[in-house]
């Protein structure tokens, strides 16, 4: 195995880890966990391509992840601001219990 | 690989395992930060050090303490009696397994991989500054335009809107 | 001479490490250094505890410790000595953890509040060439890792299952969330001047002298209010007087640590002090000149000395605003930060922005006084609009 | 360069900042427009006066001239520029202009003290000065159109000023419309000029101007139908434009009746410096006007163009002096000498040359502004009577104003030798003499000066000898003609009164100037003369260019006097005893008399013709619009609704149908998706994670295949 395979299969078991949380796990906040920890998961992607990749000089990569960063931030404060929202509305944040949009 | 990254690798994994098993909610929390500390970790070996400053900043140092906050505000600090998985938790454990079978699979059998390791790239802050500035500065703009909507939205949504309450001395 | 009682440390340090073999010298040396600072700065902290005690004891008009000298003689090093049965008794203490306490969580919090903060400290410059890790982002690294500060003080208050506990921890994590940013943002100005994260380079930016005067940022329109920023910011970061709501022993009887008690209190009394003593100095190092002396003629003085003077002369200030200022509501510490510190910050950046950008003389001293004045005026009076100030009434004391 | 060449633009820019000033303040702020307009008046004429020092100290070949100009707006890849320029001819109208228009100003303060709308008089009088500095000051005869509408548009707004009077609102509306059709031919002018030249600037430092030799032996190069040169039809269609702006027949219409405006108005705009405009463009242009001539030595050069000019200016000039004789109104009077006088200066433009033409034009300035000003003084003192019938034996009551307007009279006339109507007029008379083309314009010009005399006469003596007439009126309509602005003095008492200081000393000012300017132009001392054309070196006091005058200024006198004894003969000695009494012509030759009170009945012709036509084809358009568009429309209209109906028909009975059977299976089809639809976000992300295990595979199983 290569370096860039090992960390390209940590990566794919933190996403997995990830993903299995937030399609198990009950409460919204767990799922929020989960999904970021799959965000973490693709930046580390993104950064051991960019560090294995025959032109790192060109830093896409690393910006990528600079730019994931934020959006990381942005999507927890709104994902986290929903959730007690919700919270506020139906007194639950078990996500069995929020189904409004059921068609 | 080094021995310093196979720990780190255990150590963000095992996080990761924890943030996702853990009954309590703030044990979760804490284990994610853990996990986090650790990508930080490798990004450090894998010569990006901006990258692994920026994630123990934004992750451990924000987005930590806002899960925190919230876990807190939607009152689910204690350890729950009941199940915490969902009822269809079996069919999520599935498709978890399918994901990570494909994804592994095709980390495994590409070709397109190189074999030799390259020297350790120049990342310094530098450069990094130079690229924002230059050849990324219209996404930087829009991340921050994204960032402060995201913000605005934020403090909206979560604010309190029944005007019932506004009488009382609530603060 | 002068030289070399500077460089005294390096050269020890090269003199131990070089009876090594070449290849384990580097971790040799980062060892060595690890155990110098775990040395000193908690020796220093002890020291400051004292010396806190007896500041505050002449500043509230009584002696303070002056008793206790080296046993069996008469000297008494003026209560000095103090220091050493104090760290006794802490250590051999009992250590009471509540019954209904989150063990694991409660246990790992002192452990996890000291090793940031001790981590904070392997980017500070002490002196010349005395810089652990000179990392190119040496002062994201310190930012980053100071912020995990605040993971710990949420396990302390939050594993304690006690309301003063909870109820601390959430302050301190408000008010230091808050604070972070205009403390970050007033840093951000010397970045933008200097052009590098680099804590060595920004002090070598500084170590220049201008008719015998240094190149310290303090000496600038922007340098002057971004110092002036990052030490309120700083108080609050440290949990100082006026801004120790999270600690308010009169209110919430010392908040996220009520639970604690001899040796994990003693670590996390250990690890504010030592986080103190690190904004301090990066504050040093941004603001002050870090390690450079401020007149030309004295730069005979090893560097460490100075470094080690301009921080306990803060460290003193600290403690004179603690015997001075009286403590803040909450949202007078929240008002402060939000609508005043933040907006000054930001005019700051841009203030320093055009300092960059102007040319050298006169006028952009009177452009960037002239538009940190009307914002300070403008934020001023922002601030004090809904606040009715004037002679307190006493309804009930009379 | 001199400094004044450089900061000229801040003369038109005084009065502009002024105006502007005093329109965003708050309304009763008497103090402060009246200050700021006079305020950049005085600092104007004393730029001005710089300015002329400027000029006046020039010793070398040729005028004085220097430009300033800039790029303005791109066409275009052609930059418009603008700029000013600074020679005799704009010195010596700058000095006219702020001189005379600081005066009125002053006096104006005195006027117009009543009024509760000052500050707009104030502002639109500081704007009209701005307007008209830049026309003086344009070095490009864009800049100097603009300026140019300014002050026609300045023009509109202050002979409207009293907007509420009915009369004043036509008026202005007239003069408005009637200038128009002359700045048409100006900016086709203009149009074809840029369109021959590639350039408006009259002067440039580099000679390319559209006023210089090059691009003149351009245009007289081309020619056009008949033979004419392009040069001659640029420059008649630019003199339409002043045709339009002086009240030249047959565009004379509107000034007579813009005297319904404030009499200031009358004496700044309509007598002494807007009307003269259109003299002073043709002076502008000269050199266009007189491209392509062949060298005289005498006198101007004739070219078509300004053979055409001399003979608009004759007959104007003789054609209003003999309405003039006939009519009532103080103001209409001096209103018809004005387009005479004009004329006068057209013809002096047209056979003697520039200097001839603007030498009249600046005596005239005076001493006109001056009989404006105190015709103003009398209306003031008469409570608002203008009809010269019923005014009489004002020497008693107004000295001062009878003084003043007795040398503004005999000024006018041309009395001989001591003041400067005779100079000027005496020199177009002299150059009309020597006119190669036709000597019948000196004869008009001659009768025109006959009849100013006379009826000058007639006005003085009507209005200041003999005995006032103006009680009976008053005495039964007292209570219709009080005015607030007399309210406060004595009831029982309606004798005129002198005017205060504020109008009498201006009107001092200006007497002195209607005397003593003659000096500078006489033929023994051409001054003016060799001063527009630069040749200011070798000036002495030559008493044989005045003998060989000498013959001429006899006729000429001899005819003023004629006039005078025949004016004063017929109503100085002989007072009409009151108001209602029929004139003295009247009663002699009522046809004459009656053809010349209605002014020829020009108004009634254009009525007839004109207007009737206009009327014709509106209603022509109307009918046109009502009939045949809107019966099309009508069509179209009903076609649609019949087209509507058939398509509701087809709408309820047909595809309705066809759409609900549709839609029952739809909603059928839709409720069995929904079932899918289950509302839970975990449910969508197991789906999610299927999908990208799919998507892999069909990624790889693609790349492989």
């Amino acid at each position: 195995m290569t370096p860039l395979q090992t960390c390209l299969l940590v990566s794919a078991l933190l996403f997995s880890i990830g993903f299995a949380g937030a399609v198990t796990r009950r409460h919204a906040i767990l799922v929020l966990i989960g999904i970021e920890l799959m965000l973490n998961a693709a930046n580390l992607n993104l950064i051991a391509f960019w560090r294995f990749s025959a032109h790192p000089e060109a830093l896409t990569g690393f910006i990528f992840v600079l730019f994931s960063m934020a959006m990381a931030g942005a999507e927890a404060a709104v994902g986290l601001a929903l959730i007690i929202a919700i919270y506020r509305h139906k007194k639950t944040s078990n996500l069995d219990e929020v189904k409004e949009l059921k068609g | 690989m080094s021995p310093f990254f196979i720990i780190t690798a255990v150590v963000t994994l095992l996080g990761a395992v924890f943030a996702m098993s853990l009954r309590n909610l703030v044990h979760c929390a804490l284990a994610m930060a853990v996990a986090f500390s650790g990508v930080a970790a490798m990004f450090l070996q894998l010569d990006a050090q901006f990258a692994g400053f920026a994630e123990i900043l934004v992750y451990v140092g924000a987005i930590a303490i806002l899960i925190v906050f919230a876990i807190l505000l939607t009152r689910s600090g204690e350890t729950p009696e009941k199940s915490v998985l969902t009822s269809g938790w079996w069919a999520g454990i599935a498709v978890t397994a399918m994901v990570f079978t494909i994804l592994g699979w095709a980390i495994l059998s590409s070709s397109a991989v190189p074999k030799d390791l390259p020297a350790a790239p120049v990342a310094t802050v530098k450069n990094i500054g130079d690229a924002l500035m230059t050849k990324y500065v219209l996404p930087l703009e829009i991340i921050g335009l994204v960032l402060t909507a995201a913000m605005i939205g934020a403090v909206i949504i979560a604010l309190k809107e029944d005007k019932k309450d506004n009488s009382g001395g609530e603060q | 001479m002068a030289d070399k009682l500077d460089q005294i440390f390096v050269n020890v340090l090269h003199w131990l490490v070089s009876f090594l073999p070449e290849a384990l010298r580097p971790l040799a040396s980062a060892l060595v250094c690890i155990a110098f600072i775990l040395m000193v700065f908690p020796l220093i902290f002890s020291l400051t505890t004292i010396f806190e005690r007896k500041g505050l004891g002449r500043i509230q008009n009584r002696y303070g410790p002056n008793r206790v000298g080296i046993p069996f003689t008469k000297i008494r090093l003026a209560g000095f000595g103090q220091f050493l049965p104090d760290g006794i008794k802490m250590l051999t203490k009992e250590d009471v953890v509540p019954r209904a306490a989150d063990k694991v969580v409660h246990f790992l919090a002192p452990i996890v509040m000291l090793i940031p903060v001790l981590l904070t400290y392997s980017v500070l410059p002490f002196g010349k060439n005395m810089t652990l890790a000179d990392y190119d982002a040496g002062l994201l690294f310190f930012l980053a890792v100071g912020g995990a500060v605040e993971v710990s003080v949420f396990m302390a208050g939050w594993s304690s299952r006690n309301k003063y506990s909870l109820l601390g921890a959430m302050r301190a994590i408000a008010q230091m969330v808050s604070y972070e940013i205009p403390l970050i943002l007033s840093a951000v100005t010397v970045v933008m001047i200097v052009g590098s994260l680099n804590l060595s380079q920004i002090v070598a930016h500084q170590n220049q002298y201008t008719c015998g005067i240094a190149h310290w940022f303090v000496f600038t329109p922007w340098g002057l209010v971004g110092f002036l920023l990052f030490f309120i910011a700083s108080l609050a970061e440290s949990n100082r007087t006026p801004f120790d709501l999270p600690e308010a022993e009169s209110e919430i009887i010392a908040g996220y640590f009520t639970e604690y008690s001899g040796f994990k209190f003693a670590l996390f009394f250990l690890g504010e002090y030592l986080g103190m003593f690190a904004i301090i100095g990066l504050g040093i190092t941004l603001f002050l000149g870090g390690w450079t002396s401020p007149v030309s003629f004295l730069t005979w003085i090893p560097s460490w000395i100075w470094f080690l003077t301009k921080m306990m002369a803060i460290v003193f200030v600290f403690i004179w605003i603690r015997g001075t200022l009286p403590r803040l509501r909450m949202d007078q510490l929240m008002n402060l930060a939000w609508k005043f510190m933040l907006p000054l910050a930001l005019i700051n950046i841009l203030v320093a922005g055009i300092w960059h950008y102007m040319a050298a003389d006169w006028q952009r001293w009177l452009v960037c006084s002239a538009i940190i004045f009307g914002a300070y005026v403008i934020l001023g009076r922002g601030l004090m609009a809904n606040q009715k100030l004037g002679l307190r009434v006493y309804k009930f004391a009379e | 360069m001199i400094w004044i060449v450089k900061n000229l633009w801040l003369i038109p820019a005084l009065p502009l900042f002024a105006a502007g000033i005093i329109a965003v303040n708050k309304q009763p702020a008497r103090k402060l427009a009246a200050t700021l307009a006079i305020g950049s008046m005085a600092l104007g004429f004393l730029l001005s006066l710089c300015a002329l020092a400027a000029t006046l100290g020039h010793h070398g070949e040729g005028a004085f001239r220097e430009t300033f100009s800039f790029n303005w707006i791109q066409f275009g890849g052609q930059w418009m520029s603008i700029g000013w320029v600074l020679d005799p001819l704009t010195a010596i109208m700058l000095v006219m202009v702020t001189f005379v228009g600081m005066l009125i100003f002053i006096f104006s303060v005195g006027y117009m003290s009543h009024d509760k709308n000052f500050m707009r008089f104030f502002n639109f009088l500081a704007l009209f000065a701005s307007g008209m500095l830049g026309v003086v000051i344009a070095n490009n005869l864009f800049l100097l159109f603009v300026s140019w509408e300014i002050v026609g548009l300045t023009s509109y707004l202050l002979i409207g000023f009293w907007y509420h009077k009915p009369s004043a609102a036509a008026a202005a509306k007239k003069a408005f419309i009637t200038t128009r059709i002359g700045d048409l031919g100006l900016l086709l002018g203009m149009v074809w000029l840029y369109a021959q030249t590639g350039t408006l600037n009259f002067y440039t430092p580099e000679h390319t101007g559209c006023l210089e030799a090059s691009a003149l032996a351009g245009m007289v190069s081309k020619t056009i139908f008949g033979g004419m040169m392009v040069s001659t039809a640029i420059g008649l269609l630019i003199f339409l434009g002043a045709v339009g702006k002086s009240g030249q027949v047959p565009l004379h219409v509107w000034l007579p009746d813009a005297m319904e405006g404030p009499t200031p108005v009358s004496a700044l705009i309509h007598a002494a410096t807007m009307v003269a405009a259109g003299v002073f463009l043709v002076a502008r242009v000269y050199p266009l006007m007189a491209a392509g001539a062949a060298p005289v030595e005498h006198g101007a050069p004739i070219t078509t163009a300004l053979t055409v000019v001399t003979w608009v200016g004759a007959i104007t000039a003789i054609f209003a002096a003999t309405i003039a004789v006939a009519q009532n109104d103080i103001k209409r009077i001096l209103a018809y000498s004005t387009v005479s006088q004009l004329g006068y200066m057209m013809m002096g433009l047209g056979v003697g040359g520039v200097a001839v033409g603007m030498f009249h034009l600046i005596t005239h300035a005076f001493f006109k502004a001056l009989l404006f000003l105190g015709s103003g003084s009398v209306i003031h003192g008469c409570h608002e009577e203008q009809d010269v019938r019923k005014m009489g034996g004002l020497k008693k009551y107004m000295p001062i104003t009878f003084v003043v307007y007795a040398i503004g009279m005999l000024a006018l006339a041309g009395f001989p030798l001591f003041f400067s109507g005779f100079w000027s007029k005496d020199e177009i008379l002299h150059h009309a003499s020597l006119w190669s083309v036709s000597h019948v314009p000196f004869y008009l010009g001659c009768c025109g000066a006959l009849f100013t005399a006379f009826y000058m006469t007639r006005q003085m003596g009507l209005v200041f000898f003999g005995s006032y007439r103006g009680h009976e009126e008053s005495s039964h309509s007292a209570h219709g003609h009080s005015h607030s602005a007399h309210s406060s003095e004595s009831a029982h008492s309606h004798d005129p009164h002198e005017s205060p200081a504020v109008m009498t000393v201006p009107l001092i000012i200006l007497a002195g100037f209607a005397i003593l300017l003659g000096v500078i132009g006489t033929p023994a001392w051409p001054w003016f003369d060799a001063y527009l054309n630069g040749e200011l070196a070798d000036l002495q006091i030559k008493f044989s260019n005045l003998a060989e005058s000498a013959g001429l200024m006899g006729v000429s006198a001899l005819i003023v006097l004629t006039g005078i004894t025949v004016g004063w003969i017929l109503y100085g000695k002989r007072q009409r005893k009151t108001a209602a009494e029929k004139d003295v012509l009247e009663a002699a030759q009522p046809a004459i008399f009656k053809l010349l009170e209605n002014k020829y009945f020009i108004d009634e012709i254009y009525e007839a013709t004109i207007i009737r036509f206009n009327a014709f084809a509106a209603w022509l358009c109307d009918f046109a619009d009502k009939w045949i568009f809107g019966g099309a429309v009508f069509l179209v209209k009903y076609l649609t609704i019949g087209s509507s109906w058939l398509y509701r028909l087809t709408d309820e009975n047909v595809v309705n149908g066809g759409f609900d059977l549709g839609c029952g299976s739809i909603r059928g089809s839709g409720g069995g998706l929904s079932k899918l639809h289950s509302g839970r976000v975990q449910t969508y992300l197991r789906i999610i994670g299927v999908a990208l295990v799919a998507l892999i595979i069909f990624l790889i199983w693609g790349r492989i295949a």
